[in-house]
């Protein structure tokens, strides 16, 4: 049993991010609102950013990535040490990977709002209503 | 269809659960990720890049390539909206009665389809959405406005000691503008950011940045390898880093900001520019 | 054995090509229009015929196109028998370029631009296949033939059009794609390469069921050699203008898949390999029972044009048997066969297209009393049949003959009883329609006495080639010539 | 060559690509010329860069002067040198073609048209030539979200394919990002050639076989493998025809390349065909996957959703020849990629070109074109040749080598699979041809076609024709070239070891 409970506490960050990204898949996959789905698209890519960020921790009082001091001409009298500060390279691509999720937010909600003015609804099945009644079934 | 999806996610989740068991743990300081490449980052950018904010040094200059497209995909992500969703011209679907504001009296004018325009200065054209008296929102904005952008300068500015740069003072930028027009209006927002300085801008602001590339391989070095831009900064090779940050970091900002706000002309009104938020 | 290397082989199978954009250039002068073709096909005749001196002095022509794959590029080689089955397809050409004429322009067909231009292509498939110098590139003018024709058979555009195209490309391409590709691939995975040599290039070590189903599914791939149960495109192409199933079913496409099937044979699984395997009599009975079966289907056809197709279903196999049968005579039978069965087939062809063009008939039980009407139509028939049947004085006697010898060289006694009774069904499904034509009383006759015969372009070229039946009895040395140094050039002779 | 070569494709189209908002906002008649100068650079240091590696081999470049692992480094070697020059003369063939039917379709969004047309072009051949894992993810975002945008605007059904291609291809950049967090989780590095470096030690773990797999899972959502292939049809179906010809024939093979780097390059062959032995597995999927594309092309009455299907079954094609593990089935599978995104390229075009006179593209609007349109019918006729698989067109030979790799394999599922799929598109194409070929004339056989006005013809125009018979012609000559191209670059594209 402690050991379990040692594996789990260990690794909660992986546990927070496995139930972040099971509830956005499933909304992706169950919800019928096409908002809904974009929304469950996010928690999503949320869960993957959380992956990341929480691979950078380090224990031990390590600090966040701006060496201290570090003001005036850089050369390396500074000395920093890797373990003093967490690793800085996750944050960087999560940077990017936030960037890149904003930017997918902002197309989905796009064509959403396109979709809406066509349809006047963000419902799936509302929306294979109307296609049926425009076209007779065919696709 | 709700059964498959909680399948699938629980799978997905099981599968994932199962791999975590040779994870290293949670704050592992000797994990592989803490340990291979990344001391490199932390022990020598300071003296590689002159910069002590280690995240814009690795995010600007080790990984700044990565970054760069990271700019252009905000840059694409305004653009698609734009192309997706403006209209240009009047609706068909909704030909638009005009509604004027005389000025001085306050009175609203509704012209019909076709009917003439008065071209006074005293008319300001408004948006059926008119709310006439928001005093209080509109002078706390406009008080705030100013300072929010100041703040944002800042952060882009001080990118290399603090948490900050291009990304973070771009959106508070761009989100002094949405700002104001949600506390004016969009009309009047478009009146002093327009769509052509918002899209010029946001090329512009990527333009920098690819430029500041193109230029370090125009003096015989690298894509984006700063330290070629030493001669024309007349700084060494180590400031030239630095200083080259800063350069993409302001067209980071540029672009981000005016991305914001694109995005949020065209989303806000559904791309007609009118009867927006 | 000298190889050299030629553009020539190139020339023969491009000139048809060339000419298509001609043909569509003056597709509103019609005359002009059918000089390009009668042109291109006298070039593609002298190119080929120039080639006959060098061949039988005992060389090979040979041109690469381009190496596609290790082992196996497109490329030409031009041995004797290849030219052989070429000199029949090119001279043809010109004979039924000027049958085309007579027949499109007596019925007013449409589309007679695009209907040259198909044809051309055709012809070029076909001369490339002749030339080709391994399987692959074999297979290739085999598809382009597959594809080219499909616009000729389906050439009226109605329903009947319709349905019988989707039935030749189904059984055409289906099976060109579904059984004879795999089988190449497998050929070259196994042997490296897809050359046509003396005695084959498949590897002793490839077992021998995997060799029997190597061998079936060729024999049965390439279909437009006919044999049963692939056959029955045939008879539904004959919905063609007559002078595409003249051409091309008598002659260009259904000689093309026999000829595939004797490169197989010999030229790729080897004369030794299968007769140690005891494949050649599996496929000598394949052969028979088409043989048999398609004379007896062929008695009951009432439809001319459908009851010399499944004549030539059945003497289709006769090559294959020739093939089959493994030994130089019945080899050599089987080549002739290509040349004889030709010329005897298109005259046929040439007559019941003519007889359509005359009269609109097309059933024999509407042609008694015919020969009166038709005369030289119908004495060009009966040379025909004659021909076919395998009596002199026509050239189908001589292939006949050597066909004969083969089966009394490889001790095939059953070949022998089923050629010969297949020449007796031969005779029993032609010459009534002979006898029908000239000998009946007045009242049976549905013709009155006057003497119409079809225009002249359509009865010149009827004329010539059953000229050529005859005289290949009488001189057949060319051809014999040639067929017998491609056996020794298969059989890996000195 | 200049040293700085490698950089060079990318690096044209994206400072072009803004140049075409920055000028082109004010001036409408640039962003043309723009694109086509840029694409026109990026396919000729394309081809630079094929010669350099022919002639010097891999060639690496340092993004801002850092060694990889702690860079970003560029990696060319013959497999993206290829593929790269495929895109880009793609790319610059679909651009010239479709300038008319761009003006006309787009001619208030010309400026973001072009705009996100060259950005998708410079994310495809970043994607192509990065040798950083997180990079590749980047730029294939660019590529997508500007592929999504292009397709969303059309007609009918556009906006909802484009915002379900969002949805699908969202959670399949996602995995793959997940897959290199789980990479980078164990190894500490993104870089590709890094990672293959430091694995081997690891190919015992469970997360490096998770990671293979999430990874894997991404690229086939984003490559339309069955069954996960629900965007694609109704995507590429639905898109404006521009669009359509522009993206068609790039997005999945770029897909597949990314595949088979991912597979080669980092965890490499002995990992991915022996330690995880997945091999007959992936075959067998895209088995289905090969069928069931050609069954539902079948029963689908629009010429582009026909298309779409087809284009489903031909990623199967690519993936189980890749995944046969051999050097036939790979070989096939590389050829491949050049050979579908010509054939692609040369179907879709003439489905524009046709469109530019048809009101529809449902069978029933194709009744006797051939007669109208020759030439763009001929063109169709190439490539639905080439497609079934009739020589001397390139499919032929592609098509040779993925059976040859099956028999190789001993996987006759795939052979089989394979000749289904061929016949099936036999079926498909001369469904369309025949329409196309017969129905003015059904009723009144025999009438002499003069009636109707032998000047019925009315093909598509000129700008449009020209590269089209261009492409049609490339079909045929890539097919008689083939045997070179395997020899002198794809031999090279392979490791040596599979055999």
């Amino acid at each position: 049993m402690s050991e379990f409970i040692d594996f789990f506490v260990g690794k909660y960050n992986y546990w927070a991010f496995i139930l972040l990204m099971m509830i956005g898949l499933y909304a992706m996959i169950a919800k019928k609102n096409l908002a809904k789905k974009i929304i469950g698209m996010n928690i999503f890519q949320t869960a993957i950013i959380l992956f990341y960020i929480s691979t950078a921790a380090k224990g031990g009082g390590a600090s966040i990535p701006i060496i201290a001091h570090g003001h005036g001409h850089g050369l390396s009298e500074h000395g920093a040490r890797a373990a003093d500060y967490i690793n800085p390279l996750p944050h960087v691509l999560m940077l990017t990977a936030i960037v890149v999720s904003v930017a997918t937010l902002g197309v989905a909600l796009t064509l959403a709002v396109k979709v809406y003015h066509q349809y006047g609804t963000l419902e799936e099945d509302e929306i294979a209503d109307r296609i049926r009644a425009q076209t007779g079934g065919e696709p | 269809m709700k059964l498959v999806a909680l399948a699938s996610a629980l799978l997905c989740g099981t599968i994932l659960l199962f791999g975590t068991a040779e994870f290293p743990d949670f704050g592992d300081p000797d994990s592989p990720a803490a340990s291979h490449v990344s001391p490199r980052y932390i022990e020598e950018a300071m003296a590689e890049t002159s910069a002590p904010n280690i995240v814009t040094a690795v995010l600007a200059d080790y990984r700044g390539f990565d970054t760069l497209f990271e700019t252009a995909v905000v840059f694409s992500a305004a653009m698609a909206c734009f192309f997706l969703l403006r209209i240009f011209g009047e609706d068909e679907r909704r030909p638009s009665e005009k509604l004027y504001r005389h000025l001085p009296t306050g009175i609203t004018l509704r012209i019909d389809p076709g009917g003439k325009v008065p071209d006074s200065p005293e008319f300001e054209r408004i948006d059926g959405i008119w709310i006439p008296h928001d005093v209080i929102v509109k002078t706390t904005t406009r008080l705030i406005i100013p300072f929010i952008q100041l703040f944002g300068l800042y952060v882009i500015a001080h990118g290399h000691h603090s948490p900050g740069g291009g990304f973070q003072g771009g959106v508070i930028l761009g989100a002094s503008v949405i700002l104001y027009a949600i506390s004016q209006n969009l009309r009047q927002a478009l009146g002093r950011m327009g769509e052509a300085v918002s899209a010029v801008f946001c090329a512009a602001g990527v333009f920098i940045y690819a430029g500041a590339g193109a230029l370090c391989l125009l003096m015989g070095a690298n894509f984006l390898d700063y330290s070629g831009l030493a001669p024309l900064f007349g700084v060494d090779a180590i400031q030239a880093r630095s200083l080259g940050i800063l350069v993409v970091e302001i067209g980071v900002g540029l672009a981000v900001m005016s991305a914001m706000v694109w995005i949020y002309y065209n989303l806000a009104s559904m791309g007609r520019h009118q009867e927006g938020l | 054995m000298e190889s050299i290397v030629s553009l020539k082989p190139l020339a023969a199978v491009l000139v048809s090509i060339l000419v298509v954009p001609l043909i569509i250039r003056s597709g509103n002068r019609p005359n002009l229009r059918e000089g390009w073709t009668f042109a291109a096909a006298g070039i593609k005749f002298l190119i080929v015929a120039s080639m006959v001196p060098a061949v039988l002095g005992g060389a090979k022509l040979e041109l690469t196109i381009a190496q596609v794959l290790p082992g196996a590029a497109i490329a030409f080689r031009v041995d004797a028998f290849g030219l052989l089955f070429a000199l029949v397809s090119s001279s043809l050409w010109i004979v039924t370029s000027a049958y085309s004429i007579g027949y499109m322009r007596g019925l007013d067909e449409h589309s007679q631009t695009r209907y040259f231009c198909f044809f051309a292509l055709s012809l070029s498939a076909t001369i490339g296949a002749a030339f080709s110098a391994n399987l692959l590139t074999l297979y290739l003018f085999y598809e382009m033939l597959s594809f080219a024709t499909y616009p000729l058979v389906t050439h009226h555009q109605d329903m009947e059009a319709r349905s019988s195209g989707r039935k030749y490309l189904f059984y055409i391409v289906g099976s060109s794609i579904g059984l004879a590709l795999p089988a190449m691939v497998y050929i070259y995975t196994v042997s490296g390469t897809l050359d046509f040599a003396a005695q084959g290039v498949m590897p002793a070590s490839v077992p021998p069921a995997v060799l029997t189903a190597l061998v079936l599914m060729l024999l049965f791939g390439f279909a437009k050699a006919g044999v049963m149960p692939f056959h029955s495109w045939l008879p539904a192409a004959m919905v063609a203008p007559t002078p595409v199933s003249a051409l091309l079913h008598a002659v260009a496409v259904v000689k093309v898949g026999a000829f595939c099937v004797f490169r197989v044979l010999t030229g790729v699984m080897g004369a030794d390999l299968l007769t140690g395997a005891g494949l050649g009599t599996l496929v000598c009975y394949i052969a028979a029972f088409t043989i048999i079966v398609s004379s007896l289907i062929a008695l009951s056809q009432d439809g001319l044009k459908r009851r010399l197709a499944f004549s030539t279903i059945g003497q289709l196999s006769y090559i294959v048997l020739g093939a089959a049968l493994l030994t130089p005579d019945g080899l050599t039978g089987g080549m002739l066969h290509i040349a004889m069965h030709a010329f005897g087939k298109i005259t046929l062809f040439f007559c019941a297209g003519a007889i359509f063009v005359a009269t609109g008939v097309k059933n024999i039980s509407d042609m008694t009393g015919i020969g009166k009407r038709m005369p030289i139509t119908m004495t060009a028939f009966f040379i025909g049949s004659l021909s076919v049947i395998g009596l002199p004085p026509c050239g189908g006697f001589i292939s006949k003959w050597f066909l004969v010898m083969g089966t009394l060289e490889a001790r095939q006694y059953a070949m022998l009883v089923v050629i010969l009774t297949s020449s007796l069904l031969n005779a029993a499904y032609f010459l009534p329609i002979v006898y029908r034509a000239f000998f009946c009383t007045e009242e049976e006759s549905k013709f009155d006495n006057r003497m119409g015969e079809a225009p002249l372009w359509c009865l010149v070229p009827l004329k010539l080639t059953a000229f050529i039946s005859i005289i290949l009895f009488l001189y057949p040395k060319p051809f014999l010539d040639l067929a017998r140094l491609a056996v020794v050039q298969i059989l890996g002779g000195p | 060559m200049s040293p700085h070569l490698p950089a060079l494709p990318v690096v044209v189209p994206l400072l072009s690509a803004l140049l075409i908002t920055i000028l082109g906002w004010s001036n409408r008649r640039l962003p043309f010329p723009i694109a086509l100068v840029a694409l026109t650079a990026g396919l000729l240091s394309a081809l630079g860069l094929m010669k350099d590696v022919l002639a010097r081999g891999v060639i690496g470049y340092n993004m801002g002067g850092w060694d990889p692992p702690w860079g970003i480094a560029y990696r060319v070697d013959h497999l993206n040198a290829l593929v790269l020059v495929v895109v880009m003369a793609a790319a610059l063939i679909g651009l010239i073609a479709t300038r008319d039917r761009v003006k006309a379709e787009f001619e208030d969004r010309i400026v973001p048209f072009y705009t996100l047309f060259v950005l998708f072009v410079t994310g495809l051949s970043g994607i192509l030539l990065t040798g950083d894992a997180f990079n590749l993810y980047v730029l294939l975002e660019i590529a997508s979200l500007t592929g999504y945008a292009l397709i969303g605007l059309g007609e009918g059904r556009a906006p909802l394919a484009g915002l379900n291609y969002i949805l699908m291809g969202t959670i399949g950049a996602s995995f793959y990002l997940l897959g290199v967090g789980y990479l980078y989780l164990m190894t500490g590095t993104l870089n590709m050639v890094d990672l293959a470096a430091r694995l081997p030690g690891l190919y015992d773990s469970h997360v490096v076989a998770l990671a293979f797999f999430i990874c894997l899972t991404g690229l086939f959502v984003k490559m339309a493998f069955f069954p996960v292939h629900v965007w694609l049809p109704n995507a590429y179906s639905n898109a404006s025809s521009a669009a359509g010809i522009l993206i068609a024939p790039l997005t999945t093979k770029v897909m597949i390349y990314v595949m088979i780097r991912i597979t080669l390059t980092v965890f490499t062959p002995d990992y991915a065909f022996d330690v995880l032995d997945i091999g007959d597995a992936v075959v067998w999927l895209s088995v289905i996957a090969i069928v069931m594309g050609s069954v539902f092309a079948l029963a689908q009455n629009r010429l582009k959703r026909i298309l779409s299907y087809i284009v489903v079954a031909e990623v199967g094609y690519m993936v189980g020849g890749f995944w046969l593990g051999n050097r036939a089935g790979i070989t096939g599978s590389i050829l491949h990629i050049v050979n579908d995104a010509a054939m692609t390229l040369c179907v879709f075009l003439a489905a524009g070109a046709l469109l530019t006179r048809v009101p529809g593209d449902r069978l029933i609007h194709l009744q006797g074109l051939f007669r109208k349109m020759p030439v763009s019918m001929a063109a169709l006729v190439v490539g639905g040749l080439s497609i079934i698989g009739a020589p001397p067109t390139c499919g032929f030979f592609s098509k040779w080598y993925l059976i040859s790799g099956g028999i190789d394999a001993g996987h006759y599922g795939f052979v089989a699979a394979l000749l289904f799929s061929s016949l099936v598109n036999v079926a498909l194409f001369f469904r369309v041809f025949e329409i196309a070929y017969y129905e003015p004339f059904g009723a009144d056989h025999g009438h002499d076609p003069r009636a109707h006005g032998a000047s019925g013809r009315e093909d598509a125009p000129a700008a449009m024709l020209a590269p089209l018979v261009v492409v049609a012609v490339l079909l045929v000559a890539l097919g008689l070239y083939s045997g070179d191209l395997v020899s002198a670059i794809i031999q090279h594209a392979i490791p040596a070891r599979i055999i």
